[in-house]
């Protein structure tokens, strides 16, 4: 059946499927319960599940994670809300010490199914530590799994499949696209979780992305198409494991890479893409990779957001400068 | 209806039978022990002034309130409620002292000198921050829950290692003032911050206001036990205070902030209050608590029993009517200065980030602002 | 010499009044009063069982050390000292229990069945953790201070959830329990633990043995209020028990494991003992501590203690020889599967990183050991 | 004055100058008065300078650093021991959000020159927890200064500049370099602390590293030399910023880069340099930039770590594979 949704209200839908298929998941955070969280994502869901499933948790983040490990020790799969993206950063120590790591730890004999979802990066014009990107500082740990979906299709499938997953999985939420609608397949999942998808096909340049930015992308393809040039676009999903064989398979057909992210340039994502994407595809390359992303700077006051935030016309000009080559 | 009841129900419970008042929402006086000699050196005078913040900060809150609606702000914290656990506590502080506050502190940074206006630019989105901390001891707000904690657990300690306690100078002799919410309590850092205080017997006032939220979560979701025993453990004794009546909040702020000063080691208040309004403008407090218990806090309101104080003590209608009219004045202060606000030049992105040299700051923003120009080219060609 | 007085009297200070004992150091049985009906249900022979248990463990923890000196292991945490504390409370537990232990717990290990040789491993470099923790309801060691408590918090919370507390059905009511330090007790986990376990009422017994000392830090370094009241603040009552005396902590654990399981809400023990040994064997507390204070607690051991009782109750010498014996046989065992365990093969390093296939970690093990074959091609070749 | 010193010991000596010229240095740490830490770095110090300057702090980081800041914000200029590098974790909130960006957060009014210490690395045949190498996690955050010195006289200089600086600095410590000897010239400092420095020409290849690794590196310059081929060896000391210039001209006129970390590869400042290198020098590039370094797996247990670690063999190889482009 297919239903058009925002993507806020898919995950929503993902995590009530999720919930009525496996009597374990249970969800944790600040003001998810009568509230629905601040973004809504959970409304409605500790009424009909209650709040047992359904736990407001004391305001402490590290209490939040390491809680949860526990409940996941016990044999339950628990899904964290952290209320924004930057409010993580007290809980970092769990999350990549001991979710990460005690499968490991243990020899395989424990598996941490946790689920931690980040609502991130953003263009919303909110205050400090409300609009981050801190993907890259996870995906460098071992033993996570970065997820981001762009899509409510995407969303409603990927949280399922993340709930489901074993392994510990960060799941993050392009915040300033729950908003938007898209059509919901709930019978036919479409790509798997760990593989990046050509959104829009190309033969001049690729451009990757993920969460926030791939309308951003898609919007940069429809500029250049008019201006006759063929941009590929993909969506990268996993952020870590990056799928780096379907990147690899463009760029080795455009010769041109650009990498466009919310989060800093500088040790982000693009830095690995263009790394490994070169090495794999040295002699293929026209251009050197080019990246557009986020400043060294703290992500700014909102009044200039809109200076810091990879936009239409900062891609554009990356693109520009790939295919001038 | 039962949920209605039991959290009236709850709240007196919690509140319990220690709670220090002074004035009850009646506005009678009641006696209270040792803090009585902190009340009787006020005079009317004195208390009126108290009355005058709280109104100023009230109407502050309220055209913050205001501009967000309007657009000229993209969020704002109201204090509604807390005026009197906010400015008890910054009139009992001296200049010395140094002040580490929430998200919420209008009130102290009142006290502190702070204009209004300065604190619009957080929630503008002009700045994250927006004065000196420096220049009046008032730190730039914190927004990580508790995190402000821990750095008012270190100044105290750098307080003693100046040796600027138990002097016995009035002016030398400072605290360090930590500010959170009853939210905050549960954050490892508050505790960490109750434990390098208490180990090291340093100057610090933990100042809890438990409004009773945090946004969408009762105090009962953050411990069952009253928070003002949280630091026993730590060796901080606490005690509560009513944080609706400005003269309790300001006896008890005054003798333990006296106390700390003397070198007799770090306190904490809870000051159980109320937050009136919404946790920001952004929040819907109808989606999880009643009328009645917004009701009954109302009744509560430290404004109103101050007046009824003094009004008994003979303060006359012109005398309150005189401070409205400066509210007015105020608030259209506020306005003004709000809207003149011009986004900030892009370049202050880079500006702060260090204060040393870097190379890569310097090519970002060269490279940003030459991509900009190039625009300003287009458009000139155009 | 006046610091080695002090170091005394700061110690008997801190145990304080309230300390619940049941044998002295001299092997004298006192009276607990409400903990005797503990010791009532135990015979000479359940008694003795203990003791064999502390001489093991001793034993365990002499080859532990002995091995790490022959470089056979790379590291030691001795247990020399907290055998009561330990013993204790693991007897007091039951199988449905679920412990989470700092790196330091042998003599629990001990009691929930882990084979002494599984310990090795993660001292040795084998592998980081050694046995399977659900097996025995025993977690693996864990290295970074405090984060074991909120497993241990939460583990409790799924204890709830699942409805296993309370029922009155003594096989399947269960409790968590929180192993850690008295230097734990600084970091925000441990702090947020007490604060999670408190808001559910969750069946968490919170561990700490308080040993005098975090590596070369004194207790006072962290607190200065007894660590037993530590709880108190966050709704969770607390105790100090004698670390030393395995009758008291046997007890003071029993009843304390009795009043969680009932549903009675989380509780604090604080296990008074002492780090008679090294921090770990990497460790020289002569650059820290004083020979006074090792004798005076050197004194207090709690073998002897319990030995000198067992003597009185009519144990033989033979008795106690054949524990000996039982000693020597495990130690040889123990040192055997030391030295006979072989590195693990590098392609362990990638295997259980995800549970799941995992590109990035399939391309980097195949490639590494494809590099490593290239080695073998060139010796083969050579 | 020139002397001949281990590494460690050139940073007592370091502190020790620096707390002599400026009263207002403190040190805060765990285990670091009487034991003089457990590493012994700064022995003896507590003593001369009295417990109001050497701290033993409770056992808490995040209470360590944020302190810290508090006593920055009072004026004085805390030194901080992190014992371990793992045991970072815990004050990663109050390090990226609050040391990284109170400066820029009160616009510029507030300094916070705090200087976090961090032994890291493996070797040293430890357990869990005592050989990560985290640099880029804190790198990716702005704000932060990232230093790592590779000898003596470094070690002894730049842990003064990291505390003259009024920029919060992260300065990494060798640890299984600590006992190599080295020649401390304590009048001359030689290079400046945010330059990386050419420590041996070559004409055929660019190996980059820093810390832990720069001796390895130069052994295989070494090595590669009886070969006949030439390896310029740059010592990248400063994480971030890094000093890119210096690269760039090494390899435009080598034509070949191979970046070597103990830091997992994956996200590891070997992508920066890869992706920063190769857009600044696409031209000159005669094969990808290619990089060694720790695996996407927890740092594994110390009888495995001579597979973990990248080692003179791993290295060699991946200069042979360049130099086979
Ligand atoms: C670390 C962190 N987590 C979550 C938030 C989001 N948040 C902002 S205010 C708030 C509630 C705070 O409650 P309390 O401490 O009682 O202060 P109050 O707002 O009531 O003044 C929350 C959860 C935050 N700012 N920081
Ligand atoms: C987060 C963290 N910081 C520092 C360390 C280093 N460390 C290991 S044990 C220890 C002291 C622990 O003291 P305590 O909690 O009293 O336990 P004990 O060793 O006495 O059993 C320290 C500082 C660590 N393992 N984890
Ligand atoms: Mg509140
Ligand atoms: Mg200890």
């Amino acid at each position: 059946m297919t239903s058009t949704m925002p993507l806020s209200k898919a995950i929503t839908a993902g995590l009530r499927k999720a919930m009525e298929d496996d009597p374990k998941v249970v969800l944790i955070g600040e003001d998810i319960g009568k509230l629905g969280g601040v973004f809504r994502v959970t409304e409605g869901l500790q009424k009909d599940f209650g709040e047992q499933r359904v736990i407001d948790a004391p305001l402490a983040e590290s209490g939040i994670v390491g809680t949860s490990i526990g409940m996941a020790i016990r044999g339950f799969r628990p899904v964290i809300e952290i209320q924004f993206d930057a409010f993580i950063f007290p809980a970092y120590d769990q999350i990549v010490t001991q979710v990460a790591k005690l499968h490991a730890r243990t020899g395989g004999n424990e598996k941490i199914p946790v689920v931690i979802r980040v609502p991130y990066g953003g263009g919303i014009g909110s205050p400090e530590h409300h609009s981050e990107s801190p993907e890259a500082v996870f995906a460098h740990h071992a033993g996570l799994r970065v997820i981001s979906p762009s899509t409510a299709h995407d969303a409603y499938w990927m949280i399922q499949d993340a709930i489901r997953s074993d392994d510990p999985v960060m799941f993050f939420e392009p915040k300033r696209r729950y908003w938007m609608k898209g059509d919901v397949d709930t019978d036919e999942r479409g790509a798997a979780t760990h593989s990046a998808q050509v959104v829009r096909e190309g033969t001049d340049l690729t451009l990757v992305s993920y969460g926030p930015l791939v309308p951003t992308a898609l919007d940069v393809a429809n500029a250049k198409a008019d201006e006759g040039a063929n941009v590929e676009v993909i969506d990268l999903r996993s952020l870590s494991p990056i799928d780096f064989d379907t990147v690899e398979q463009s760029v080795k057909r455009t010769g041109r890479l650009v990498v466009a992210h919310e989060a800093p340039v500088f040790l982000g994502l693009g830095a690995e893409l263009a790394a490994r994407i070169t090495e794999r595809s040295f002699y293929h390359l026209e251009a050197p990779v080019l990246r557009v992303g986020g400043f060294h700077t703290p992500y700014p006051p909102s009044k200039l957001e809109e200076h810091y935030l990879p936009d239409l016309d900062r891609i554009l000009d990356a693109v520009d400068r790939s295919l001038a080559y | 209806m039962t949920s209605e009841i039991s959290a009236g129900a709850r709240a007196k419970r919690q509140a319990g039978p220690h709670m220090i008042q002074m004035l009850t929402p009646e506005g009678e006086r009641v006696s209270s022990g040792e803090y009585d000699v902190f009340a009787a050196e006020l005079d009317t005078q004195d208390l009126f002034g108290f009355y005058r913040d709280m109104v100023l900060v009230r109407r502050v809150d309220a055209e913050g309130q205001a501009l967000q609606r309007q657009g000229q702000l993209g969020l704002w914290a109201p204090l509604l409620g807390q005026e009197a656990a906010q400015i008890g506590l910054g009139r009992a502080l001296r200049k010395q002292d140094f002040v580490f506050p929430t998200y919420r502190e209008h009130g102290v940074a009142w006290t502190r000198g702070i204009d209004p206006t300065e604190l619009l630019g957080i929630f503008r989105g002009q700045s994250h921050g927006g004065w000196d901390p420096q220049a009046n001891r008032f730190h730039t707000y914190t927004i990580v829950i508790g995190s402000q904690v821990l750095h008012a657990a270190g100044y105290g300690m750098g307080i003693q290692m100046d040796g600027d306690v138990g002097t016995g100078d009035i002016d030398r002799d400072s605290i360090a003032v930590a500010c959170f919410g009853d939210g905050a309590s549960s954050q490892g850092d508050v505790s960490e911050g109750l434990t390098f205080a208490g180990a090291f017997n340093a100057p610090v006032l933990f100042y809890c206001q438990n409004n009773q939220w945090a946004i969408s979560e009762p105090t009962s979701i953050q411990t069952p036990t009253p928070l003002y025993q949280r630091g026993k453990g730590f060796g901080i004794p606490g005690i509560r205070v009513d944080g609706n009546d400005v003269l309790a909040t300001y006896a008890v702020a005054r003798a333990s902030a006296d106390s700390i000063r003397a070198g007799n080691g770090p306190l904490l208040i809870e000051a159980f209050t109320y937050r009136m309004g919404a946790h920001t403008t952004a929040d819907d407090p109808s989606k999880y608590r009643s009328d009645a218990e917004t009701e009954a806090w109302a009744a509560k309101d430290p404004i109103v029993r101050l007046r009824r104080y003094l009004e008994n003590q003979g303060v006359t209608a012109d005398e309150f009517a005189a401070v409205d009219a400066e509210a007015d004045q105020m608030a259209a202060r506020i306005r003004a200065a709000c809207v003149e606000m011009a986004p900030p030049p892009p370049a202050e992105m880079w500006t702060h980030v260090y204060s040393e040299p870097h190379a890569l700051v310097d090519e970002e923003r060269d490279a940003y602002l030459a991509y900009l120009d190039s625009f300003a080219d287009v458009e000139e060609h155009a």
